[in-house]
């Protein structure tokens, strides 16, 4: 422990004087650092901040040295995280490279591969995004089409992938091919890193129901990509894939709870908006349905609080992750549900006057939770992933 | 009372389903949404719909209207609900003409019913002052002055506000907010000294205004119905307005619901269609119950209007709230049952979300009539 | 219009004159007449009105007179229905053989298989029940495994059915049974009228959680049944089935609103035992739950109108009936479930002092309801229905 | 706080579990009722029970008891649930101790909580007087005499009541049916002279007695608590009473669910098990996460109990709510999808739906805690 306790002082002390005053506020959409080539920060000390952090490997804290990361056991990473937390400082860098492709690199990628892309990720210097869904592979993910052909040293890759978020801003996309089409239909799907920056690749963002989004197609038409950029066997990526995407259903799950602090100003809301007698909302069927919602997020933080401690005495969440997923976004929205009936008319606006910027968030707020329940993998792939792996109902 | 449809009440339907389709379909509440149009809505449609008879299509034959009566209206506005048409159907052919039938005077309504059957003259119900649906939390004020009154305060939500040629207008000659006693209802021209009308723009891509009255002077016969007494009236025009909305919303949810059904079974996944995957067979079936239920009860509501029965109360707001939670749910449902090709602005499922929302929140939501369901039946 | 005038005025003259005063009472559940070789009757006046109304043929008044029906067009026969009503008059028989055999037989059976039967359900001689399910065959009915074999003019009957409702105090039963266990399942099923009095038939009472019941187990052990007493063609019963369910379900989904009567006493209870406040239902949430419930009957009540209204002028009901089915009998749980929460322990009473005998019927009345959305089809096999019949699903 | 089990409480929870399936299985229970017992429950399992240290298991060891914490007993009443045990765990060894250890003088701990822990002496709640739960709702009147108190009233729903050595009657001392001010806890002996006791067989074959007071003279030292202030702390022994219970019926509704699982394995129709029907896994996974989040209010509830949180009402009111609402859930879902043979009385789910009900009325239905809730966090 004594090693921990030293651990903590130096990090405390460290953070203290390296982090940049503005860098410990809490952060606006528009401040995320996602790096790059075409990085962009809101101000110099972002920048500052990412290179002193990046420098002590603790943009990635637990990934090794040798691949810039921090080289941190878990005990330490925690007190790492905790410290943060505790002074308020902004995370350096966020990525896709760092949530997915890293640890799938570090463990399906060859020396070379780790050696080329994860110091990249590591520092910034490469932004990732990436390439699963497809127009007719959307909770059948397994059904892609997009192909990918063996030729002399390369794959021609030629399809559509679609809900690649900030395919517009990315340099890399790390991408699920097919590579053999007489196999069947899980067994013949690879794992491809490809440059964006390669000739037949193009993106176009996507519109949703809320406005404009991250979301793009993203069209690959004739690309050439060098076979050594597979990742794993060949024909054997859709184990990577169920990887992936647990880690992509435990970060989605987590939006409800991100957002937990607004969680609170549901009933003050209420009683603005709505009114208040005596202390209480005075819409009686509203007020029930927040208490309701109150009482149902209370009892998810508890969950995945109880889940967490399970977790570390060694019985893993393991499926409890579709739980989480299926719950937590649902719950999300019904929390805009709510929004919207104890703001009335004013969470109804779509633009120009009469509307604060608040009210105008919210409605975009709204519209965008109702995409949570579908990516990700939907609401009813969860249920079915519970019904199957949890339950042991048959097929 | 007749729930089933009579042969000319169902070609009048046919009729107006084929009008809409060819005239109004959604990609016209696009384009009046991308273009930020004006008005919010076509004056050719509403002249071309005026000419089939539909403006006036619950005025009497003495003032040049169908005299349809409310269920014909109400299978217009079902109609136009399909394809989320926007015209001042809500606003002109049943608030204000509602309005002046009620408490009109026989120089109003030969005034103003003849023009709004030709498709001249548009109304606006200026109600609401909050954003929810209080009718009696009137603060804006009529104040006697010796020639008529002066009018103080604000409006929010007042649908076709910018545009009307008149506005009737919810003010207080007494009493205090909340108190349905005092209130009074005037007719006030869209255009008149010390009114400022802005249109804002709502989520599902209608128009909605907010007025400033500030010392707008307004002649004695511009008193709708009794001095202070205007609350049993506001009520009267209000049932009839969320019936006929009631009526607009199962047509939309009846239509967001046929499109979800034909996504069912045309989108595969897993090698067969989607619709064959029991959860949402089963969800589907719940929803058609729903949905046949709401369409029984718009029906009575409006044929207790027709039949002038005594509760009409009970039947609007069974009405607004089934068809509102009805609709709600088949347009949440059926962004999920697109899934992500749903959640694209250019797929036309969303905005039928857009509109369930706005029209839940368009004079009660299911809450405001359950509350008062619960009231009237005296429990 | 003048003969059915004439006719209304004649009826009303005869019912005024023939149905004794003690017949014009609400029915308790104990004063039915049931008919059958051990009819019961409550009163003398029961069984002189069951006989009254028999001589007329008005127990089935729509039947062919030949069989001992009264030969009234739906028009005469509605005026016979309003004009009991008006009088307020008992039903003066009830009986499966009316309901579900009879139609049968008019459709399907021979001309000796109607002398026969017909004039005695008509009247009351004979009490029939019905074998449909059997322990493995529920909501799987045409799983069915009772097995009849032919064996000269006879067939031998094997198996065991299973909520056959007055099994022990039926004379005949109605019987689906397997004729050629090699055909696809619906293809060998044949229906077959059996007497209880044969050797080998033995019936037992089931208990159900609500206590005592109408439903018996039936066992068929070796029973010889004459050839002569199968009714359409053999291994074509699952024609004869289906229309039979579709008469059970209607039968069923009107649950709901023959007790409609009751419905309106819910605020009133709620009133009475939960308190009022300026004449509102005091806790909130359950006035809300009664409100949405008491909306809910309103709707579905206006819902059968207009459907029996559209039936009339042509759209028959067709698979709706399964739409009645399925909300009629959820709607009648839930009003049980609001009656307990509006009453709290007081319903919650099984027997003995503490509890009056309306709440102790209450609590086996609640208990009762839960079965409604199992008998007569599940409501999972009504949805699944109106997702193939009504919409088109594809399986 | 810890909402995972440390490794001697998941023992615990196994050598309850085991008990109960050997001594206490549903069948026991059938057989109170189908023999009509006298008392409801068997003085013998309870003594076994005792001499596991169960009897005592939040009495401190000073006055013979284990000192394991409400977490502890939480974890026996959720392992007696999963069988319906029908014994006097929550009656003596939760309810009965908790008034003693709040409110009781050092005698009155010495003389009854010994006893307790020995399995020798049974209490109850002598609290309601209507048919919904109101703590305040107490008419039950104690009238101050020259030697203590003289009670006057009913009670009803008296868990054990007709049993009990020692019964803890909440009862008014000043102030009018529904005020928390004014009341008083009073330790009765179960005989005494003026006290007519009634045993009732209530749906769930578990008994509970009506209790008529009139006159019964109680002395002075039978006061528990502070005269006419007893409201806090009769709402501090239902907050404990709430959670243990909400323990029960967590274990009650895992048990009715994973009899339900493995019917739904088992049960073969149209040549497949029924569970492989889409419909029914989704509802079973719905059913999967309410329980888990019963499960974690449960722990929280009992952990804040034992860490003497102020937040104790609240996390109360959470798991009496969320785990009455599953329950109900998931016993009316274990009938349904039973079917046929659910409904018979020879099936033992049935008895599930039957527990649920009664312990959903007992100290508040999910809609009084909802409410509570709601007061509680200011809105």
């Amino acid at each position: 422990m004594q090693a921990e306790d030293d651990f903590r002082a130096e990090t405390r002390a460290w953070l203290e004087g390296n982090c940049p005053a503005c860098m410990r506020t809490p952060m606006q959409e528009d401040e995320v650092v996602w790096g790059g080539r075409r990085a962009t920060f809101a101000n110099p000390e972002a920048k500052l901040w990412l290179d002193r952090m990046a420098a002590k490997g603790w943009t990635v804290p637990t990934w090794p040295e040798e691949y810039g990361g921090g080289g941190l056991d878990a005990a330490k990473a925690r007190i790492l995280d905790e410290e943060m937390r505790r002074l308020g400082a902004r995370p350096p860098l966020l990525s896709f490279g760092i949530w997915m492709l890293g640890p799938v690199l570090l463990e399906y990628g060859t020396p070379e591969q780790k050696r080329e892309h994860l110091p990249k990720i590591a520092q910034g210097q490469i932004r990732w995004c990436q390439g699963y869904s497809e127009p007719g592979a959307g909770s059948d993910l397994a059904g892609l089409q997009t192909r990918a052909v063996a030729d002399g040293a390369s794959f021609v890759v030629n399809g559509q992938k679609v809900w690649t978020s900030y395919a517009d801003h990315a340099d890399w996309i790390f991408c699920l091919v097919r590579t053999d089409p007489r196999a069947k239909k899980h067994e013949g799907i690879s794992f491809l890193l490809i440059d964006m920056a390669s000739p037949g690749v193009s993106t176009r963002p996507i519109r949703l129901i809320s406005g404009a989004s991250p979301f793009c197609e993203t069209f690959l038409d004739n690309v050439a990509v060098p076979q050594a950029n597979l990742v794993g066997q060949i024909n054997h990526g859709w184990t990577i894939a169920k990887k992936l995407l647990e880690h992509e259903r435990t970060m989605i799950s987590g939006i409800g709870n991100r957002q937990g602090g607004r969680e609170h100003t549901l009933p003050a809301l209420a009683k603005r908006y709505a009114g208040e007698v005596a202390g209480r909302i005075q819409d009686p069927e509203l007020r029930l349905r927040i208490a309701r919602h109150a009482m149902d997020s209370r009892a998810f933080e508890l969950t995945l609080r109880r889940v967490a401690e399970e977790a570390k005495s060694g019985k893993g969440p393991g499926p409890a992750s579709a739980m989480f997923k299926y719950y937590g976004t649902e719950q999300n929205k019904r929390k805009y549900e709510l929004m919207l009936a104890a703001l009335g008319t004013q969470a109804l606006g779509w633009e120009g006057e009469g509307f604060t910027d608040d009210q105008l968030a919210l409605t975009r707020a709204w519209l965008r939770s109702k995409a949570n329940s579908i990516e990700g993998g939907t609401s009813e792939v969860q249920l079915n992933v519970i019904a199957k792996r949890v339950l042991g109902l048959p097929d | 009372m007749a729930l089933a449809l009579a042969l000319e009440q169902r070609q009048l339907k046919e009729t107006a389903e084929q009008f809409f389709r060819d005239k109004a379909p959604v990609r016209a509440l696009r384009r009046l949404r991308d273009e930020r149009d004006a008005h919010g809505f076509s004056h050719d449609l509403w002249r071309e719909m005026a000419a089939l008879g539909w403006a006036g299509i619950v005025i009497p034959e003495e003032y040049g209207g169908a005299d349809f009566g409310y269920l014909g209206l109400g299978l217009i506005l079902e109609a136009s609900g399909r394809t989320l048409a926007a015209t001042p159907l809500l606003s002109t052919a049943l608030l204000g003409v509602s309005a002046l039938l009620l408490a009109g005077t026989p120089a109003q309504r030969q005034e103003l019913l003849p023009a709004i059957a030709e498709g001249r003259l548009l109304t606006a119900l200026a109600l609401e002052e909050g954003p929810r649906h209080a009718p009696y939390g009137i603060a804006t004020r009529a104040t006697a002055t010796p020639d008529g009154f002066r009018l103080d305060g604000e409006k929010t939500f007042v649908l076709d506000g910018h545009v009307a040629d008149y506005l009737i207008v919810v003010a207080r000659t007494a009493g205090t907010p909340g108190e349905a006693a005092g209130l009074t209802l005037f007719l006030v021209p869209g255009e008149v000294a010390g009114l400022t009308r802005t249109r804002t723009f709502m989520v599902d891509s209608r128009n909605a205004a907010r007025l400033t009255f500030s010392g707008v002077a307004v002649p004695r016969d511009a008193i709708l119905g009794p001095v202070g007494g205007g609350g049993a009236i506001l009520e009267q025009i209000l049932d009839r307005g969320r019936s006929g909305l009631a009526a607009e919303m199962l047509g939309s949810a009846t239509e967001a619901f046929e499109r979800t059904i034909a996504y069912l079974k045309e989108r595969q996944q897993f090698g067969v269609a989607i619709g064959s995957f029991q959860a949402l067979k089963h969800r589907a079936a719940e929803m058609f119950a729903e949905l046949e239920l709401a369409r029984s009860v718009v029906l009575d509501a409006l044929s207790a209007i027709d039949a002038q029965r005594n509760d009409v109360p009970q039947a609007a707001s069974l009405a607004k709230a089934r068809a509102g939670e009805t609709f709600d749910l088949v347009s949440s449902e059926g962004i999920q049952m697109h899934g992500g090709i749903g959640m694209t602005d250019e797929h036309e499922i969303g905005f039928y979300l857009k509109r369930a929302r706005v029209a839940q929140q368009t004079f009660g939501d299911a809450a405001f009539h359950r509350d008062r369901y619960a009231a009237l039946e005296g429990f």
